[in-house]
């Protein structure tokens, strides 16, 4: 593979991300299934590096999931869309920070088509006009929240305590990069390095120390696939995904997998241990599958944050292997303690995967 | 005459003796091995030839085939001379030879040898009346041998001068053979000829004996005696210890193979011990060579029938399987075959081997088929009566909903319309009330499947085509496919119903006065097909049509002598190029003199003729209908 | 000395046509833009449809321009600056200064390939093993055809109309030129090592000229070449380096996935970068659907450009088998020698 | 193992990585035409078994080559070998050898 022959490409794909005064939206999965990333997201953003960022508890959902489902229809997801957009605006922020990729795609895809047919627009300002009396104007940018970590990469990198190395080899760790189906395929240009060697998540790896593994299947669903995975006679298509892209990069010998996505983390993570159960199939070394993360989770890692309290724990495929890599230190003891020391419970071990 | 040697032995009957007793031990061996073989029907068969008075018309077959060549005679007469001079010669000398044993030394019956080397141990020391004819009959029987001798040799160098364009490749076993045989008698008659100033001889050993005397006076000839007739005995030794790997192991096997025919056996299966004698009989004459559109047509000479006996015999399986798969089995070459050797037969039993009745079919598409399609309740013909001037020829409607004919076209009729239409036509314009069983396509006949060697798949499909010919009720079955006709025909079992191809249909329809036709100026020739002609054996009645449509020419290749349009549903095996070229040859040779039309009877060979584009190519069906006299076309008198 | 032409492209088209017209006594400039004659011409390693050597071809092409010399001035390294109208002729101003007075001109500045990097999903410029035809071309003049890192290819497919019939890239046109390369580069393939298995993943085979259908037959009977009909969809790489693709067998209605050792990209033709440059100094029209210059019509002024006195030959009006090129070539010497004696 | 009601499916890709090329290329090699089918689908258009099923000769030659023998040893013994398809094809390929030769393999392999 020549690096320079995809660098060639990322060149192709620059978008302009502000470094600073975001507004920030969340995502309905990730606070669910990750909290701690986006909480960290904050915490990074304004104590680490010192920015603006706003947020307010009267945003609502993008409407994304009910429209991928075929449940709720684009005028409706709009109007949603423009009461963001007007919270926004009545903030007095310009760029839009959006946690979800599943969002970001919808919000693109919305300004996109605000932008090409001009009447809708109107239709959707009159709308929120009427529904709830605001007004909006579209954000300046949209950013994906990776976008603006890739955008401070570096400085993050020069405040990391670890580096994404093998502290035993020396080696770089190998990293699986999966930048989610929303963020690039169906706007390449509005991802950062396009959408077939995307660089979003490539670009932080590189700048903390790790290799990027490209792998057969890189481009695949994770297995999400809203259809797939809500309609129970389809979840096999939806495991069946995440088992192909496993076969594929399992050659590879990833160290780990950083994630953009809400689903992605998830899917990828939780569907390891389905395989595991279903099939007997493990991947990663001594059975204990490929540790999935976040891009936050990774960032915190690197910052030397502590694994738990960046909810590592909540992990299906257990961090430690990782952990014990790049030499960050834990508490085993604490993995299943609260933020105040209190017992959250200890999960029902598996049979087939070893998780911990 | 009296004995020469009081012991009666000399060291070089040795050789021969090792050849003679090999051979004797061979024949027992390979008759029981043949016979062993045998399923216990045709052992029984066997047995009971031999006490019937069929016995003798056996012994005249063998008489007629093995030594006077009768056949190859008819054939060929310089070929037959040469091949019945030297069975008839040798034998002769062999017959003779005993005699002279019982006349003179009958005290040395039981030594094998004595006849064979009797010159050498007999003496002749005053001319007897006796001797002399002896002499005479010995040296006249030599005579013929060797004259039989050198026109073998001149085939061989001189194929062109026995009018063949080809003969078979020898391969090591076979020259070693034919070496030997070519040495027996030359060395018989040189060793004769030098004993003759002690033994005697007749007018030409003696003859030339007195030539060698002659030369006595210079050299010892006496010292050539020996040597000579060592040499004599050592080339029958050769000879013998050769039989059974060379071509001339049909010396032995075809007297067994006309005894076996004629006592009712057949070669039905691959493993059949007939099989193997007809196998063992070809004496690789070569006659099937130039009959065979494969060599003259295609240049693929390995292919013959010759050559897959050959491969047969020693065990080249593969081989004998691509010539089966190439084969045509358009019979010329079986009909060329002066032992009468079934090759096409053969090449169908190893196919049908190879196959092993193993392949699955599933044709219980068939059967649906059968259950959806009405048939008998409402014929196809009912509809096409009802409608059209030339219903107008229509005479009468059956009251009953049995149709007088079912039309069976075939799948290749499919691929020539203009055959389908013009039966239709004629049916009509006959008042024919028919239905047309796979108007909408149909069950192959299963006839390809037979010729493909796989007996179980054709008969799945023979059932099903039964049950729907069954079904209409009709009397008589028209087809228009000689495939299909020779299939429906032997194997199919169509209690009460005729089977007629549209050529005799033709023919009946004209002859009752049910259709009339005028005779065109067009000039045409018409072409067997094999299936039709050679294997079903219609040759007078698309004759006796055209005579009637068209200025009939004749051309060389008709009735058994009918060419091959190269196009066989058999030759599963062989590359479309060399077929095309087999269809162009043919074509070639049948339109010398050119004719407007080559008229066929066969779909198969139509579209193979049609393909080559050089002259107008005709179905009897179509240029019948193209004559047809409608009534109302006629003016009103 | 006749009348005075200057040719813009030494290519096939422009050396030809230079041919032509010195055939007649017209005094030629050929300004080529490199240091060499040939074009494409000069980087191809054999011919189809009858794998004649290219460099053959060349030789005597070029041979024949330097015996001509009398007629034919050669003028490397440079390129059209200006052409003004004066009252009889053109005025041709070029890159090294040199002002040439003609009485018309030929625009043969040929084709550019497809650059195959803009395929992004087929990583031509990422993965070492994937590489264009002109490369493989470039292999076979070197003979020296193995992978990367020195293998010698088991699998080896080739993927037809890269940059070709593809609205993605702006160029909805056939290039004509690819399917049949693509056959003869197989055939190659398959001369070299017969036991590789050479795959052709194509979308419409367009064997439209002499010689080529037999070349195709031959390429399945004799050469056993798969032919896939489905276009690649998208490339990765194998751990070891290999190339993985994935297409739809479309007459099988089934995707398919398939490890090759070396993907070959038939990179078809577009109009050459000069062509919108040129378009405006000489007054030229270029067609919006394929940007490829105008010729007056496609009959009988098919080298006639709209601008008087321009004239236009070879694969600058769309795309040319070698052949094509030469016998239009001959057709604008014809349609210029006309224009100047009428 | 667990049942979560729910489990991996089959893929429909065809993975030629895996398959056998031997077997094709021994058709190839008894029947050379077999590499002439520029895949018309003449042969299935006039197939007399067509009529009533779904084999399709064009499809069947594709999916040897293809290493797909599953579904030819599923098709493969409607044919009638009737031989229309021999006689339209346009490439002269010898259709009835090569059904012949596919059930050969497929015995052979044990497949069917």
């Amino acid at each position: 593979m020549k690096l320079e022959g995809k660098k060639l490409i990322w060149k192709d794909y620059q978008k302009e991300i502000p470094d600073d005064k975001y507004f920030y939206v969340r995502s309905c999965i990730r606070q669910n299934m990750f909290p701690a990333s986006e909480h960290y997201f904050l915490k990074i953003m304004r104590e680490d590096l010192g920015k603006d960022v706003f947020e307010t508890e009267h945003h609502t959902t993008c409407g994304g999931i009910g429209y991928h489902c075929d449940v709720i229809k684009i005028e409706t997801i709009m109007a949603i869309v423009a009461r963001q957009f007007a919270l926004m605006t009545e903030a007095g922020y310009k760029n839009y920070a959006v946690s979800c990729i599943t969002s970001f795609g919808l919000y693109t895809e919305i300004i996109h088509t605000w932008q090409t047919f001009p009447e809708v627009l109107a239709k959707t300002r009159r709308q929120l006009k009427e529904a709830t009396g605001r007004e909006f104007e579209i954000p300046e940018h949209v950013a994906h929240a990776s976008d603006i970590i890739f955008k401070l990469r570096n400085e993050i990198a020069a405040k990391a305590k670890y580096k994404l190395i093998n502290k035993k080899t020396g080696e770089p760790l190998k990293v699986v990069e999966h930048i989610g189906c929303h963020y690039a395929k169906m706007f390449p240009h509005k991802g950062v390095g396009g959408a077939e060697y995307p660089y979003v998540l490539a670009g932080m790896i590189e700048a903390w120390g790790g290799e990027i593994v490209d792998y057969p299947e890189r481009r695949h669903c994770c297995g999400f696939g809203f259809r797939q995975y809500f309609v129970k006679p389809n979840r096999g298509y939806s495991l069946s995904n995440t088992h192909k892209k496993f076969e594929s990069m399992e050659p590879f010998k990833p160290d780990m997998i950083i994630t953009n996505c809400p689903g992605c983390p998830m899917f990828m993570d939780r569907w390891q241990y389905v395989i595991a159960e279903t099939e007997g199939k493990t991947y990663g070394e001594n059975h204990h599958g490929i540790p999935v993360f976040t891009y936050e989770e990774v960032a915190g890692l690197v910052l030397g944050y502590d694994p738990w309290d960046l909810g590592l724990q909540v992990h299906q495929i257990g961090p430690e292997p990782v952990l014990d890599k790049i030499g960050i230190p834990y508490d085993p003891e604490a993995k299943y303690k609260g933020a105040a020391g209190q017992d959250i419970g200890k999960p029902e071990l598996p049979e087939n995967i070893c998780c911990c | 005459m009296h004995e020469r040697f009081a012991n009666a032995f000399d060291p070089f009957v040795i050789p021969y003796m090792i050849g003679f007793v090999f051979v004797i031990a061979y024949l027992v061996v390979a008759l029981c091995y043949v016979v062993k073989q045998l399923p216990l029907s045709d052992k029984k068969k066997m047995v009971k030839h031999l006490f019937s008075y069929k016995i003798f018309i056996t012994v005249k077959d063998i008489f007629a085939d093995c030594l006077l060549h009768v056949k190859i005679w008819k054939k060929n007469k310089l070929l037959g001379y040469m091949h019945s001079s030297i069975a008839f010669g040798w034998f002769m000398l062999i017959v003779v030879g005993h005699i002279e044993i019982f006349f003179f030394a009958p005290h040395r019956v039981n030594l094998p040898y004595y006849p064979i080397f009797f010159r050498y141990f007999m003496m002749e020391t005053e001319t007897t009346v006796g001797g002399s004819v002896f002499f005479f009959l010995m040296d006249f029987f030599l005579l013929m041998v060797l004259s039989g001798i050198a026109l073998a040799m001149i085939k061989r160098l001189r194929r062109r001068f026995f009018g063949m364009k080809r003969t078979t490749r020898l391969k090591w076993n076979d020259r070693l053979g034919m070496y030997a045989l070519w040495c027996i008698f030359p060395l018989r008659f040189l060793a004769e000829s030098f004993t003759s100033h002690i033994s005697g001889g007749g007018f030409l050993t003696r003859g030339f004996g007195m030539v060698f005397d002659w030369f006595n006076q210079f050299i010892n000839n006496d010292a050539l005696i020996r040597p000579t007739w060592w040499a004599y005995s050592m080339a029958l030794m050769v000879f013998f210890l050769t039989l059974p790997w060379s071509r001339f192991t049909h010396i032995l096997s075809e007297a067994l193979l006309i005894y076996m025919r004629n006592a009712g056996i057949r070669e039905t299966s691959k493993n059949n011990g007939y099989a193997s004698v007809e196998i063992y009989s070809c004496s690789r004459c070569g006659l099937c060579l130039d009959p065979c559109q494969m060599v003259s047509g295609a240049s693929l000479r390995q292919m013959a029938s010759v050559e897959f006996t050959r491969n047969i015999r020693w065990g080249q399986r593969a081989q004998a399987l691509e010539a089966a798969s190439y084969c045509l089995m358009c019979n010329r070459c079986v009909q060329a075959c002066p032992v009468g050797v079934n090759s096409v037969q053969l090449k169908l039993n190893l196919k049908g081997a190879d196959i092993q009745y193993r392949y699955p079919h599933r044709y219980d598409y068939v059967e649906s088929d059968a259950a959806n399609r009405p048939l008998a309740t409402t014929p196809a013909w009912a509809n096409i009566l009802q409608s059209g001037a030339e219903t107008a020829a229509v005479e009468k409607t059956t009251g009953d909903a049995a149709p007088e004919v079912v039309y069976f076209a075939g799948c290749m009729s499919h691929l020539t319309p203009g055959i389908e239409r013009s039966m239709v036509r004629i049916f009509k314009a006959a008042g024919v009330g028919y239905t047309f069983l796979d108007e909408e396509g149909g069950i192959c006949c299963g006839r390809p499947m037979m010729l493909a060697g796989d007996r179980i798949g054709g008969e799945q499909l023979m059932a099903r085509n039964t049950e729907a010919i069954l079904a209409t009720g009709a009397r008589t079955l028209v087809c228009s496919c000689p495939i299909c006709y020779k299939i429906f025909k032997d194997t199919y079992k169509l209690e009460g119903v005729r089977v007629l191809h549209h050529t005799e249909y033709l023919l009946q329809l004209l002859e009752a006065g049910r259709i009339t036709v005028r005779k065109g100026a067009e000039t045409g020739v018409y072409h067997d097909p094999c299936e039709l002609g050679r294997h079903a054996g219609i040759y007078k009645q698309p004759r006796d049509v055209l005579y009637r449509v068209l200025n009939l020419h004749t051309t060389p290749y008709e009735g058994k002598d009918a060419l091959c349009c190269g196009h066989s549903i058999a030759a599963e095996g062989m590359p479309y190029k060399k077929r095309r070229m087999i269809a162009k040859d043919a074509l070639k040779k049948m339109t010398e003199k050119p004719v407007d039309v080559v008229v066929t009877a066969c779909p198969s060979c139509k579209r193979a003729f049609a393909e080559i584009g050089t002259v107008g190519i005709k179905d009897i069906a179509e240029i019948v209908c193209e004559q047809l006299v409608l009534p109302q076309a006629q003016p009103q008198k | 000395m006749k009348e005075t032409i200057a040719i813009i492209g030494g290519g096939p088209a422009g050396m030809e046509a230079a041919l032509s017209l010195a055939g007649r006594g017209y005094k030629v400039y050929l300004v080529e833009k490199t240091d060499a004659l040939g074009g494409h011409l000069a980087r191809w390693d054999r011919l189809f449809p009858q794998q004649d050597p290219a460099q053959d071809l060349l030789n005597e092409m070029i041979g024949k321009v330097r015996e001509a010399d009398d007629y034919i001035e050669v003028i490397y390294g440079t390129e059209l600056q200006y052409v003004k109208r004066r009252m009889r002729g053109l005025e041709v101003m070029l890159s090294n200064q040199t002002v040439l007075q003609v009485d018309a001109v030929l625009v043969a500045c040929g084709f550019d390939l497809f650059r195959a990097e803009r395929k992004e999903e087929y990583g031509y410029g990422i993965y070492e093993n994937v590489l264009t035809s002109a490369d493989l071309e470039r292999k076979f003049k070197e003979k020296k055809v193995v992978c990367h890192d020195g293998r010698t290819p088991q699998k080896v497919a080739f993927v037809h109309c890269v940059g070709s019939r593809d609205e993605k890239v702006d160029h909805t046109y056939c290039s004509k030129v690819c399917c049949v390369t693509a056959v003869k580069q197989a055939c190659e393939i398959k001369e070299l090592y017969p036991e590789a298995e050479v795959f052709n993943l194509y979308m419409d085979l367009r064997m439209f000229d002499r010689y080529f259908e037999q070349m195709y037959h031959k390429a399945q009977s004799h050469f056993g070449v798969h032919f896939v009909r489905g276009r690649l969809s998208e490339v990765s790489e194998t751990v070891d380096g290999k190339i993985l693709i994935k297409t739809e067998d479309t007459l099988l209605g089934r995707p398919m996935k398939l490890t090759v050792d070396m993907l070959v990209l038939m990179v078809g033709m577009q109009a050459c970068a000069a062509t919108a440059e040129l378009a405006e100094k000489l007054d030229l029209k270029v067609s919006p659907s394929d940007h490829f210059f105008e010729t007056k019509d496609l009959f009988l002024r098919g080298n006639q450009a709209h601008a008087k006195g321009i004239f236009l030959a070879g694969a600058c009006t769309g795309p040319k088998s070698l052949p094509d090129t030469l016998q239009d070539a001959r057709s604008a010497a014809e349609s210029i020698h006309r224009y100047l004696t009428d | 193992m667990k049942d979560f009601g729910f489990g991996l499916k089959k893929s429909g890709v065809m993975d030629l990585d895996g398959i056998d090329w031997t077997l094709f290329r021994e058709i190839a090699a008894e029947e050379p035409s077999f590499m002439n089918c520029f895949y018309c689908g003449t042969c299935t258009a006039t197939c007399s078994a067509g009529k009533y099923t779904g084999f399709n000769l064009r499809r069947l030659q594709l999916l040897v080559k293809r290493g797909q023998w599953e579904e030819v040893a599923q098709r493969i013994p409607e044919c009638m070998l009737c031989g229309k398809c021999q006689w339209v094809c346009p490439k002269g390929v010898n259709t009835r050898h090569i059904v012949m030769l596919i059930n050969k393999k497929l015995h052979a392999r044990k497949i069917c």
